[in-house]
């Protein structure tokens, strides 16, 4: 199934205005400045926020169409979404968390130990650890089943170990279940990585600029200053 | 096993609860009361309130419920005495009530309020008669009920009350003195059956049992006559 | 000491915090959450019972659930028996007088709760009525604490609107607060103090039991 | 129409609530924050004003108050007059019962905070005192509204303690409700009536001012 | 001024017992595996948690002693941290978040533009993005004019190049102002930057190992298979 998005909205300081598409399988990777819009996108996808004008489209179904009043509330579209701010239920420990809307229970026990947190599972999301906590958002997620799979920042609160570890899983996991994944990050060398597709979003619009800004900045003048101390990195992923 | 259900008037329940014992003992039937205030009780009378009989502290609701057609013809089934009740025994070594009243030390007087209680309104006239109830108007404390304005007295949050004279026989009005009004009118209190009663055969012996010389010692004995 | 009387009050007070609990949590929840023409003065309706002294309930309700109130004869309809002067009578009134103490707390939880949760319910797929049960109500242990502490006190004390339309049929209707004001009438201040002390270990019990139903919670 | 009761009445109930949210505040706290041993216990008594029928509350309120009792004789020392019978008496009587609605739902709302919103402002150098006003209080409004707006209601409703203390003096402790409760006795239904819908308008106007306070707030 | 502390608790999974000092006008860089107790160990720094026993000492004040039963709380060690979940007050806007324990009001307009959010200042927390939020918590930490700053990957939700430039900033004002920063990332690179003094925890202790592993990874089977993929990137800091 392939999402495919075009959307507007007035933000205070900046127009949102951008349209791309997801295959199946894929992996989109957002990437760009902070406050550039990418956690209003993915909101958008998930039917929180409200587009002012626009239409979303996933496989044959229509969410979202500001021309036919046509609005898919949440529940329905049936995506996991892994919010940046990664807040769990506080009531629930992390099992029931994961559980919270699995489609097999059995699978969550599976899904926390992939996750490398399953001697936490009987733990109050306050008494772990951030990292912990962020698993835990996303094993709630996948243990839905979701049809499309937002993650906004998903690994932020993880060691680079960690993390390069459960992307694989995360790989590898989307390869059996086969749904589109819409992957919000601010690490260039996972998103160039993981990504099928990349989409680069400043101040609401797609710019394709930032990227190459990013990766062969021209050291300027500061740069060369700072030059002498600065640790030049093969990092061997 | 035969019951009648009456509604009595707040200041009588010390009196009918030793009334209701006797009258079980000798005729089997049980009498359960349900107190409070007589405009309270009339209102329930009038929504359709499940009494048989209803002990007014006053003469006017019986009466009027005859009137409506919710009751029988009322009868007469206690008298009560307006008195002046301190707790300060000295209060009483006054000549008469008037005097005790005039005193200096005197500053606060307790009266039910003259609108709803009868006691309050016979109170009132008492003071109208010796011409003293626009000077101690300063002075007056307003007790909703004849009962709360003794509580005031027994308390001493003020220095003295009118109230009935059955008060005089519980364990506190015992620990006071006080005067007997004589120049206030005496308080009748009507009683009526209820014409919704189910049972009247019984609500009609507890109503002849109100007025036999066995309830009128037991009146005399709470201070009513 | 009245004992069937303290019986009946309990018994009261748990019938009716139970009932309110039940029936004030949706109320609770629609005040929180939504917005519409007339809100504040349907919740001003709502807490009028407490606005109001208990006699001048009580009198209202004598005439809504008598013979002839409205629904006095629905009840009769239904069951053929009246409503005053009955447990059921005296529980329905004790509901009305108390429900301004469940719906307040109530609607103050709920309305603190972390939009995120709501947010992350719904996108887990869980349909507002299971976000309610699911999400907000174990959020809202505190505030269902306290209005449960509220209510069942509030039922333990109330006595003006018992009366009313109550009577005080023994072992029915007969609350121990009115057996109070019984002997506070007839003068009779140690009995009343003796009774009005026994609310104390009542209202301890219940406080740590619902202190310990909290603590488990969280 | 007795205006003048009415008066009284909202004097009374803003008097009432001002005083009361300054009151329950540090118990509140107190309650919600530490543990110690006897807190349920001295968590029942203050909540015992809600479970003790009207009446008796205003009989021991009497003893208290009265020339012979504690309070009162502090009070006459104090200021030489009578504490009974005055505004103040009955100002004094409707704080100690109304102080359950108060404290309960600021008790809940405190012990919802974020501990983490604490840390956070103990670590920038505030005082517990500090934290508590500028942290904990601005972050419970809606708790405290709910306070605010249970404490005003029950504060116009309450009579039957009013009447014991007060002694319906007109213009000072003549409150509506009592005027209600006259004219109820009097079989004067209308007026009644009439009285008890005023408060209708009076409890919006309070809550439309909580809700807006609220909402300004968040 | 100089901290010193060392310290030991028991956690549910392993004990935590490590001992480090980090100089004045150092930064000292603490990295590790998710869950390996920096965040603990910031917190004890701070004084919102008690370590079984151990030491802190502060250039001449004793913050913490378990022996002689010295425990000084967080209001009087004056230290500036940063949440690792950067927890504004929600009830005031970033402007008065910031200046919530400022020793200087005017300061914090300052501080706001330095870290880009100056436009934001009206609004709460929750109107802003993720980064956003972030960037005002470390203003609220600097304006208290700490003496002592604990960062928990105060950066986790940046984009590369604010990123950097917020390091830069940080830097000049911590050489300007010249108090101790502890600072907590996952990110290697950040942290060989930054770091006068690095301490890699791994499961409540020192190993020195960790950062070894995590650099010079030997490609193992799997790396070899994903090496057709893998961009090997040279950043340019
Ligand atoms: N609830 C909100 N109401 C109004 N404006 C908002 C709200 N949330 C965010 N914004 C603003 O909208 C813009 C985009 O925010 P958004 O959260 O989408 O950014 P982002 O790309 O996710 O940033 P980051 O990488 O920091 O998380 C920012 O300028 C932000 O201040
Ligand atoms: N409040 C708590 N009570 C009990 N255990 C806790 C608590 N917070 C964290 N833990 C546990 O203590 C250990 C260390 O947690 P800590 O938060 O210090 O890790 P961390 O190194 O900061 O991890 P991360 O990089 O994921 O933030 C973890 O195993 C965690 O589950
Ligand atoms: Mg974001
Ligand atoms: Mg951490």
């Amino acid at each position: 199934m392939t999402v495919e998005a075009s959307f507007k909205k007035q933000l205070k300081y900046f127009e949102l205005d951008i349209s791309f598409s997801c295959a199946e399988e894929n992996m989109m990777v957002m990437i760009g400045p902070s406050g550039g819009g990418k956690t209003t996108i993915i909101r958008m996808l998930a039917g929180l926020e409200k587009p002012k004008e626009g239409k979303i489209v996933f496989g044959d179904e229509v969410w979202f169409d500001s021309l036919h009043h046509i609005n898919v509330p949440p529940q329905e579209r049936c995506l996991g979404y892994v919010f940046q701010d990664y807040n769990l239920f506080p009531h629930l420990n992390l099992f029931d968390n994961a559980a919270f809307a699995a489609v097999e229970k059995k699978e969550v026990g599976e899904l926390l130990e992939v996750f490398k947190i399953g001697h936490l599972k009987k733990r109050k999301p306050h008494m772990v650890s951030g990292g912990e906590r962020q698993r835990c958002a996303i094993c709630q997620a996948l243990a839905r089943r979701p049809r499309l799979l937002l993650l906004d920042e998903p690994f932020s609160a993880l060691d680079a170990i960690t993390r390069r570890g459960l992307r694989e899983e995360l790989k590898s996991l989307k390869d059996k279940m086969s749904f589109p994944i819409i992957y919000v990050t601010h690490d260039i060398t996972e998103a160039l990585y993981l990504a099928d597709e990349l989409l680069p979003v400043v101040e609401g619009k797609m710019d394709n600029q930032w990227l190459q800004k990013m990766i062969n900045r021209e050291p300027s003048t500061e740069a060369v200053l700072r030059a002498a101390r600065e640790p030049r990195l093969t990092l061997v992923y | 096993e035969e019951k009648i259900s009456v509604a009595v008037a707040a200041n009588f329940i010390s009196a009918f609860k030793e009334m209701a014992v006797d009258f079980e003992a000798k005729t089997k039937i049980k009498v359960e009361g349900t107190f409070t205030s007589t405009g309270n009780l009339y209102s329930q009378i009038i929504n359709g309130a499940p009494y048989d009989l209803f002990l007014s502290a006053d003469e006017e609701r019986p009466a009027k419920l005859n009137k409506d057609g919710l009751a029988d013809t009322p009868f007469i089934y206690a008298k009560g005495q307006s008195i002046l009740w301190s707790a300060n025994k000295d209060f009483c070594k006054a000549k008469t009530w008037q005097d005790a009243l005039k005193n200096e030390k005197v500053a606060k007087i307790a009266i039910a309020n003259i609108q709803t209680a009868p006691y309050g309104t016979a109170a009132q006239k008492a003071l109208e008669k010796v011409g003293m109830w626009n000077d101690l108007q300063s002075k007056l404390v307003i007790a909703q009920t004849v009962a709360q304005s003794f509580q005031y007295a027994s308390t001493s949050a003020v220095d003295a009350a009118f109230c009935a004279m059955s008060a005089t026989v519980s364990a506190d009005g015992k620990k006071g003195c006080f005067f007997v009004i004589k120049e206030a009118p005496e308080i009748v209190q009507s009683a009526c059956i209820l014409k919704r009663t189910t049972n009247r055969a019984a609500a009609e012996k507890f109503a002849d049992f109100l007025k036999s010389p066995a309830a009128q010692e037991i009146k005399v004995k709470y201070g009513y006559r | 000491m009245d004992y069937l009387a303290l019986y009946v009050t309990l018994k009261l007070a748990v019938v009716t915090t139970v009932l309110l609990m039940i029936i004030a949590a949706p109320i609770a929840y629609v005040l929180a959450y939504y917005r519409f023409a007339g809100k504040s003065l349907l919740e001003a309706l709502i807490y009028l019972p407490i606005a109001l002294p208990p006699t001048v309930i009580g009198f209202y309700l004598i005439i809504f659930m008598g013979p002839k109130g409205f629904i006095g004869r629905i009840w009769e309809m239904l069951t053929g028996g009246s409503l005053l002067f009955t447990f059921i009578g005296i529980a329905i009134a004790s509901v009305i007088y108390s429900i301004p103490f469940a719906v307040q707390p109530m609607k103050a939880a709920f309305s603190k709760i972390d939009r995120r949760l709501l947010e992350s319910a719904y996108v887990l797929g869980l349909s507002k009525k299971a976000t309610f049960f699911r999400v907000i109500i174990p959020n809202s242990a505190s505030g269902i604490a306290a209005a449960a502490i509220l209510v069942f006190l509030h039922s333990i004390g109330a006595f003006g609107v018992l009366l009313m339309v109550g009577g005080s049929i023994p072992g029915e209707t007969r609350v121990a607060s009115i057996a109070i004001y019984e002997a506070v009438e007839m003068m009779n201040y140690q009995a009343a103090a003796m009774m009005a002390l026994s609310f104390i270990p009542i209202s301890y019990a219940f406080l740590l039991l619902i202190n310990k139903l909290n603590e488990a919670r969280s």
